[in-house]
């Protein structure tokens, strides 16, 4: 199975060519983009495929491993493929396999193609990369390598200023965090550089080293996650791609960042100690929260997504610590329910996330437009994509029955085992968590009203999306395949939970029972009497139950309908601009948390009886985390590089006088030293 | 025969608080009303209301979407279920498994959700200012409701509605400190959220203060009968809730005799008679909050789920 | 010809050329300063010459040839003129004062002595007092180097660092391509003097013209 | 006593053939006319230098009183030789377009040849030098006609470029022959006097009872000598002016080699230091230095104008890291540095011929006058981002490799160091990027002629790179382990 996964990551690197042969083909061929996208969408199905049979049929626990001679000479490159491993990739390539079909359609709209056809194949092929690598110098490296494409598809619209800006950001945070994780695995190799992963498993730090470890690795791979307070660049870069790439950057790569931190956290290092959870599950709640309030005040469509891909990070990294904190205790079955619960919202989260910004991108594509304060009236004129989106919206605020709703519940049961913990601060914390949780997914659905409702519904607030079509049927055909996986899990969550059964059972110790057995598919994640869920039956109820009196009063009553102006309470408005926009939509909330979270500030600047000119209104945003945590280093930096380079303007007798420094300096030295 | 007779419980608990609901919001208006010193209308004047609305053609502004006529029911639809889910006179359902206590919050958590679409769809100002102000305040509402359903569900050691009530009916339960915060917090965010006063004003079209019925301001015909049905039936749900939890004495258990069926039937109709008049009591005797100090009193409900929750640990472990 | 003698001699020749080096450090005139060098570069050739002879090393005569030749005339009087036909001779711009620079200068010889005392016993005595010596004269070369604002003065104080060297590596006994390290140095001098002489203009090595620093760093703002 | 094999006779002949190659070319070359001949000779000489050099992997010389050639110098000859290839290669195609815009005139490009096989010569005898003496000597020559070269544009940058070199040079060089003569002075009681007492070979196996004050006392003054001509900071004044006004095959052969001859110079006197127990280790200075040429460069690197200089100044960073590496010690961070100093030399000189390529379509070294050569020049943008990507330490190319051995080997035995590298990593990585993406990406400016010299060299070089950061070739990797336990700690 390595060997066909193996091929088909090769596969996917070669592909890459088709960047720089793109328009060279001879044109009896295929051409390049249809060529670059269908061999995507073989490989990712190959990999695909074979996380699928590696998670059912991985149940007697044997993991399949390769060593090939590249890569650091003495330790060679180690790959294996084990559950936590065939997971993700299912993840990943789901993702990739229909980023690639919606790239069909979605490619032909890029300015210059070769720019994304080049380095689309490739980052697939280092996301799957990353997931297999068994030795610490391959796993960065393939890290590395997949900031590297990303950061290159970022610059895909390299014209524009923002986004040269964002793609800068980016990649000096992937930088940063790769060197986190770098330092990470010194600690854990060595100073004798036991790079393997096998014997990073095998060999015990010191407590406190291994602290050490977590928060480098907290730093590191929670950077590319996404974490507050380093989520900073992730609203810049995600959406400065074309939209299948912010698809696969936040369903996807923010998965692979998660990905990097379970395998170090969970598998290489040793029991966790009990105040790990902690960390993790506050780091979490934060995260969640923050994100969602940020998503809540964006007005650009995709950076609205990006930040709300910060929310979920923190739900999944909620579960990751709630995980943590049981099995510290010995709980593991507890602590396996936590981690299926993550690791069933990173299925979820890479589905909807996905298919919200393959919607964006059909938008984006309709209209040129990512302002939400531009569109409106889109559910007349691309209804497919409308309803498309929406089932994505009702997915990522949780609503039964679709898959949001399935792990953010199995992440309340979870928390709802924490009273069991023995640790004060865990078990004030959890429940505060709890809390913040709640919010947040309760600010999510705000957010995604906002969204649907400025974009979709409404009158067209622009001549461009007054214009807008209907998009083609490749991205049309990803979009529905998303949405339906959306409902799938949602109704049928029991068997998703199963292939989860190993994962947990090789990282925690323990597995949630299985669930596939159970009559009517429901979900029993603990015991019946304790809680349950049954999706199937809900979707029937609430079918029925809104058919039922549909039809009985078509059937009974009337079904006469008349079509008129708009009411609104007797004063209709004819201008578009009149509708509540987004920055109004999040006024009440902005209100609540602003000046607090974002330091808000409102200006109104209304003309006096008599003026003609417009009054104004505006909203001052901060993002806290930029300010504190970027702005500072940047000004240091700035700073520093200033004072330092007057070194460059002196003269000679000035340099001379630098060398004559050092040398008395080094005599000096070893005056004393002697 | 016993699936049988739980099937027809089921059955009866769907038809019964489809019924009911419709008679509670009468009764509460009629309680309001001569607590103000008016005649008021007949307690059965909703159903007039809805069977008129049904017969009227419903009026669609020109460029209302699919969305604006299938939100009716779909808001309808996820509130009946969410209410015959919620054990009125007697315990174990025979489909209660299929749903606990979050899926009951995320039920009404979908209604709102679509409510707040449509209300967004014709793109009037109105609509715009309700579904901002209704998602505002479900923001808060929701969560504390789910810090709730924490200090109930951590009491209970389950989120099953039935487990919990039927836990809650033990002699041995007593009073609890967080019980009673759990019941203050709930009142409040039943308040909000069926946009009764001091939150909302079910009764008023002024535009500044108004946020439900801006929402639903271009509805008309069945397409209002249904939304103002789901209104009703929340009320009830939110009622029927909280005696549930709190007042769960007399439940009838599953298999019980049909005799004990009825008793726990006509005392669950006494409990919401209660239910409702205090409710009116409680409206005539507070002014309507302003829409901005909504924030601030939700977030005393959310603290106290809170505190509830967190005290439930210390009296645990002492 | 007693083992003091020739130390007594070699010591005292180095020292001259330690004061010489503070007699450099202390001219404020053109003129005067390459005198002292000429003379500096004298003394060299002598303790060369006495190194050749003690160490009966006839090779070290030819590098003895070279110092005084070259060193103690040609170059001086190539700068000589120079310097009158830039008109330069008056004097010489120190960056701080000649007092604070001398007081520095001693503790550089104390810090050379310093450093070089610790070499143990069973080194010869010579060579490690000539060590000290030339280190010292490095050392005040290099000062003279960096106090002085004029190109002149700075090729003279490079040149005192230079004699330093070949003091050092004559005081080594038997060490090979003394020579051909002497001559390769000269070669060096000789590139530096024709510098100077080529490229007139840059009398000065330091300028306090901010905007001709700025071109001739090709970072023009 | 090693017996005489006919390898080995084969060996000292090569030996002397790649000394007396050059030599006999710049002479040639030095009464040439006619630039094209010149060219070609050139490269042909650089080739044969190449192809002997390749020879001596497998026939060792006995190591005579001059010369020597052991495992640590052969692969720097090798390397030597291939880069001095490439670039000659590189420069035949670069310099006839100088002829044409009238920057250089025949007579000056006859010199530039000349002196550029000179400085051939200087290098080669600097690392197969047996004597300590010999090779001072060679690393002044090659000073001296770098120095010459750095002047050939005759414009006033180029001058005061040279004129600053040439006097810090100088001032190093000296420094370098005092500690010179202090070695001999520590090794002449032991060996006794004469050829002996300065030969590598020799002293390294009777250092252990060299006065230790003494090897101590000319360790400061080689570390700052030779380090001067590796450009450690502060004594890198030189470097960037150099690098930015020279033609820019110099500044290619400047950075890509001999920074690394000065430093193989270094690396030669650490050997002898770690072989005396008694002595100061040398561990810790040549770390300080590494450390300080590090941070400041990357510092350096954010105020840059002109690109040349601003690569210049990454080479500064780079020598840093490689200092640092090699006075971390133990046998992987001396692996890392040398495989960094073999990816720094082939990456760098490959961007200094992107960078030329660049300077002459764009007719301009302001990075504020160059934008978006992705679009306007494709071939070439892409050869830059790659090149910088290489030298910035990212993956799938060799530095990021060697960066990846000494940070993760550094940080478990001394965090602190291995932060403070980082935060210089980081910093450098911050500015080359920042410009990276000034340069390669956004609408194009400046001129949009098509590139006449040829991309081969350059991407010669990068496909090593790219090969070598996924993988080492067996034979290489054991050797470079051996030197590195050679090295010590």
């Amino acid at each position: 199975m390595l060997t066909a996964a193996g091929a088909a990551i090769f596969l996917l690197l070669v592909l890459g060519l088709c960047g720089p042969l793109h328009g060279r083909l001879p044109a009896w061929t295929m051409q390049a983009d249809r060529l670059a996208y269908g061999g995507a969408m073989a490989a990712c199905f190959v990999l695909m495929s074979v996380g699928l049979a590696t998670l059912s049929g991985a149940g007697d626990g044997d993991t399949l491993t390769a060593t090939l001679p590249i890569g650091l000479p003495w330790v060679g490159a180690h790959f294996r493929l084990d559950a936590l491993s065939a997971f993700f990739m299912v993840v990943v390539n789901l993702g990739g396999l229909l980023a690639s079909l919606y790239g069909l359609g979605y490619g032909a709209h890029e300015r210059e193609p070769a720019r994304v056809l080049g380095f689309f194949t490739p980052y697939l092929a280092g996301l799957n990369l990353v997931l297999l690598a068994d030795d610490a110098f391959s796993f960065l490296l393939c890290w590395e390598f997949m900031s590297l494409a990303s950061w290159l598809l970022v610059l895909v619209n390299h014209r524009d200023p923002e986004c040269r800006h964002a793609a800068y950001v980016y990649i000096v945070m992937a930088s940063i965090g790769t060197f986190c994780l770098l330092l990470a695995f010194g600690l854990m190799a060595g100073p004798d550089g036991g790079y393997g992963f096998t014997a990073m498993r095998a060999s015990a730090l010191d407590p406190g080293l291994e602290a050490v470890v977590l928060f480098l690795v907290l730093a590191g791979a929670g950077s590319k996650a996404g974490l507050v307070p380093l989520h900073a660049w992730l609203p810049l870069a995600h959406p400065a791609a074309p939209s299948h790439v912010s698809a696969l950057m936040s369903g996807v790569m923010t998965k692979v960042a998660i990905y990097g931190f379970v395998r170090i956290v969970f598998d290489l290092l040793g029991g966790p100690a009990w105040w790990w959870g902690l960390v993790v599950l506050l780091l979490g709640g934060l995260t969640a929260f923050m994100g969602v309030l940020y998503a809540l005040m964006q007005q650009d469509l995709k950076r609205l997504l990006a930040y709300s891909t910060v929310e979920n990070v923190g739900v999944v990294f909620v579960g990751l610590g709630l995980a943590l904190a049981f099995q510290a205790q010995g709980m593991n079955v507890a602590a396996a329910l936590s981690l299926s619960a993550g690791l069933l919202h990173v299925l979820n989260h890479s589905l909807f996330k996905s298919l919200l910004f393959f919607g964006a991108g059909a938008v984006l594509v309709a209209t040129g437009e990512r302002d939400l304060d531009r569109l409106g009236g889109l559910i007349h004129r691309m209804p497919r994509t409308a309803i498309l989106f929406l089932i994505g919206c009702a997915a990522i605020s949780a609503l039964p029955p679709l898959n949001g709703f399935v792990s953010e519940w199995l992440i309340f049961q979870a928390i709802l085992l924490s009273p069991q913990l023995p640790d004060w601060a865990l078990r004030f914390a959890v429940p505060a968590t709890g809390a913040v949780l709640a919010l947040s997914a309760a600010l999510v659905a705000t957010t995604f009203v906002k969204a649907f409702g400025v974009a979709f519904l409404g009158r067209p607030r622009s001549a461009e999306a007054e214009a807008a079509h209907e998009v083609d049927h490749w991205q049309g055909a990803a979009m529905t395949a998303l949405a339906a996986l959306c409902l799938a899990i949602g109704v049928l969550p029991a068997l998703f939970l199963d292939l989860l059964a190993p994962v947990t059972q090789a990282l925690a110790g323990a597995s949630v029972d299985r669930q596939a057995g159970l009559p009517w598919l429901t979900l029993i994640p603990i015991a019946e009497a304790r809680s349950s869920y049954n999706g199937i039956l809900l979707l029937l109820f609430i079918l029925f139950s809104s058919i039922v009196p549909a039809l009985v009063i078509h059937r009974f009553a009337t079904r006469a309908t008349r079509r008129a102006a708009i009411w609104d309470c007797g004063f209709p408005q004819a201008d578009p601009a009149t509708q509540y926009t987004s920055a109004s939509f999040a006024q009440p909330l902005r209100r609540v948390f602003g000046t607090l979270v974002f330091h808000a500030r409102e200006r109104v600047d209304m003309p006096l009886p008599g003026e003609v000119r417009a009054a104004r209104f505006n909203v001052d945003l901060r993002d806290l985390a930029w300010e504190l945590c970027y702005a500072p280093v940047a000004r240091a930096v700035e700073f520093a590089a200033g004072r330092l380079n007057h070194l460059q303007f002196l003269t000679v007798r000035r340099y001379l006088s630098l060398v004559f420094g050092a040398l008395v300096l080094l005599l000096l030295v070893l005056a004393i030293w002697q | 025969m016993a699936v049988i007779l739980d099937l027809a419980v089921q059955g009866v608990q769907m038809a019964l608080v489809l019924v009911l609901a419709p008679l509670l919001t009468g009764l509460i208006r009629l309680v309001k009303a001569r607590l103000m010193g008016r005649r008021g209308p007949s307690p059965i004047q909703p159903y007039r209301d809805l069977a008129r609305l049904l017969r009227k053609e419903a009026v669609l502004a020109e460029n209302a979407s699919w969305l604006f006529r299938v939100a009716p029911y779909l808001v309808f639809g996820s509130i009946w279920v969410a209410a015959s889910l919620v054990p009125t006179f007697a315990t174990g359902l025979i489909f209660s498994w299929s749903a606990d206590l979050i899926v009951i919050v995320a039920l009404l958590g979908s209604a709102r959700f679509f409510l707040a679409l449509a209300g967004m769809d014709v793109g009037t100002s109105f609509g715009g200012i309700g579904s901002s102000r209704e998602m505002m305040i479900a923001s808060l509402a929701e969560p504390a409701m789910l810090m709730i359903v924490f200090a109930l569900s951590l009491q209970a050691g389950s989120t099953q509605l039935s487990t919990v009530a039927a836990l809650l009916q033990q002699p041995d339960v007593g009073l609890r400190v967080t019980l009673a915060l759990a019941l203050v917090a709930m009142v409040i965010v039943a308040i909000a959220e069926n946009a009764r006063i001091p939150v909302d004003n079910p009764a008023t079209h002024l535009e500044l203060t108004m946020v439900h019925e801006a929402m639903v301001l271009e509805y008309s015909g069945r397409h209002l009968a249904m939304i103002e049905a789901g209104a009703s039936l929340k009320l009830l749900l939110y009622i029927s809730l909280i005696v549930c939890v709190f007042l769960p004495f007399g439940l009838a258990t599953s298999g019980a005799a049909p005799a004990a069926y009825g008793f726990a039937f006509l005392l669950y109709l006494a409990k919401l008679l209660g239910g409702g008049v205090l409710l009116a009591v409680f409206e005539t005797s507070i002014a309507k909050m302003r829409v901005f100090r909504v924030p601030q009193y939700l977030g005393v409900a959310l603290m106290l789920g809170l505190l509830g929750v967190l005290l439930l640990f210390v009296s645990r472990s002492l | 010809m007693t083992r003091g003698l020739a130390f007594d001699i070699s010591h005292l020749l180095a020292g001259g050329m330690v004061l010489l080096s503070f007699a450099l450090l202390y001219q404020d005139r053109m003129s005067g300063l390459l005198r002292a060098y000429a003379l500096h570069a004298l003394v060299l050739s002598t303790s060369v010459a006495w190194q050749a002879y003690i160490q009966d090393a006839p090779h070290l005569y030819v590098t003895a040839t070279i110092a005084l030749a070259f060193k103690a005339i040609v170059i001086p009087v190539a700068l000589h003129r120079i310097v009158m036909r830039l008109g330069i001779h008056r004097t010489i711009e120190t960056v701080v004062g000649v007092g604070p620079t001398i007081l520095f200068g001693l503790g550089l010889v104390g810090l050379s002595v310093a450093v070089i005392l610790p070499v143990t016993a069973e080194s010869d005595a010579l060579a490690r007092e000539d060590l000290a010596f030339a280190l010292s004269v490095v050392l005040l070369g290099l000062l003279m180097m960096i106090t002085r604002r004029n190109a002149v003065s700075q090729i003279v104080g490079f040149m005192s660092l230079e004699n330093g060297l070949v003091l050092a590596a004559t005081g080594a006994k038997g060490m090979p391509l003394v020579v051909e390290i002497s001559v390769a140095f000269s070669i060096l001098i000789a590139f530096i003097v024709i510098g100077i002489v080529l490229f007139r203009i840059r009398e000065r090595f330091d300028t306090v013209d901010i905007h001709a620093l700025d071109s001739f760093r090709g970072e023009r703002r | 006593m090693i017996e005489l094999t006919p390898l080995n006779l084969l060996g000292e002949a090569i030996v002397v053939a790649i000394l007396v190659v050059p030599a006999l070319s710049a002479a040639v070359l030095a009464l040439l006319p006619g630039y094209r001949l010149s060219a070609r000779l050139n490269v042909a000489a650089a080739f044969v230098n190449f192809a002997m050099a390749m020879v001596l992997f497998a026939a060792r010389p006995t190591p005579g009183p001059y010369l020597l050639v052991d495992d640590l110098n052969v692969s720097l000859i090798v390397l030597t030789t291939f880069v001095a290839f490439t670039t000659s290669a590189f420069s035949a195609s670069y310099i006839a377009h100088e002829l044409e815009i009238g920057r250089l005139t025949p007579t000056y490009l006859r010199f530039y040849h000349a002196m550029y096989q000179m400085l051939m010569f200087a290098m080669n005898l600097a690392l197969v030098a047996n004597n300590i003496g010999l090779m001072w000597v060679a690393i002044e020559l090659a000073t001296l006609t770098t120095v010459l070269m750095v002047g050939i544009y005759r414009t006033h940058e180029a001058l005061e470029a040279a004129w600053k070199y040439f006097i810090l040079g100088s001032v190093g060089i000296a420094l370098a022959l005092f500690g010179t003569i202090l070695v001999y002075l520590a090794a002449r009681p032991i060996m006794g006097q004469g050829l002996d007492a300065m030969a590598w070979n020799r002293m390294l196996q009777a250092a252990h009872g060299f006065d230790p004050v003494l090897l101590n006392l000319a360790f400061v003054f080689l570390l700052l000598g030779y380090g001067t001509k590796v450009g450690l900071a502060p004594l890198h004044a030189w470097l960037p002016d150099a690098h930015a006004e020279g033609p820019t095959p110099i500044s290619a052969v400047l950075s890509g080699l001999l920074l690394n001859v000065a430093l193989y110079a270094v690396l030669r006197f650490k050997m002898l230091l770690a072989a005396n127990a008694d002595a100061l280790a040398p561990g810790p200075l040549m770390v300080a230095m590494g450390l300080v040429s590090t941070i400041f460069a990357a510092f350096m690197l954010y105020r840059r104008r002109d690109i040349k200089r601003m690569f210049a100044y990454s080479s500064i960073e780079h020598m840093g890291i490689i200092t640092f590496a090699f006075g971390m010690g133990g046998a992987l961070a001396n692996f890392a540095g040398l495989l960094h100093m073999t990816m720094h030399s082939l990456t760098k000189s490959a961007i200094f011929f992107a960078v030329g390529h660049i300077s002459q379509v764009k007719g301009t070294q302001k990075i504020a006058d160059i934008r978006g050569l992705t679009e306007s020049h494709p071939v070439l943008g892409w050869g830059l981002v790659l090149g910088v990507v290489a030298i910035a330490g990212m993956p799938p190319l060799g530095i990021f490799m060697s960066e990846f051995l000494i940070v993760s080997s550094t940080f478990a035995r001394a965090p602190g160091l291995a932060l403070l590298l980082v935060l210089g990593l980081l910093i450098g990585f911050g500015a080359l990027m920042l410009r990276l993406q000034g340069v390669a990406f956004g609408p194009p400016a400046g001129g949009r002629a098509p590139v006449e010299a040829s991309y081969v060299p350059m991407f010669a070089h990068l496909a090593l790179v790219a090969t070598a950061g996924i993988y080492l070739p067996d034979p290489l990797v054991r050797w470079f382990q051996h030197v590195a336990a050679l090295l010590g700690g």
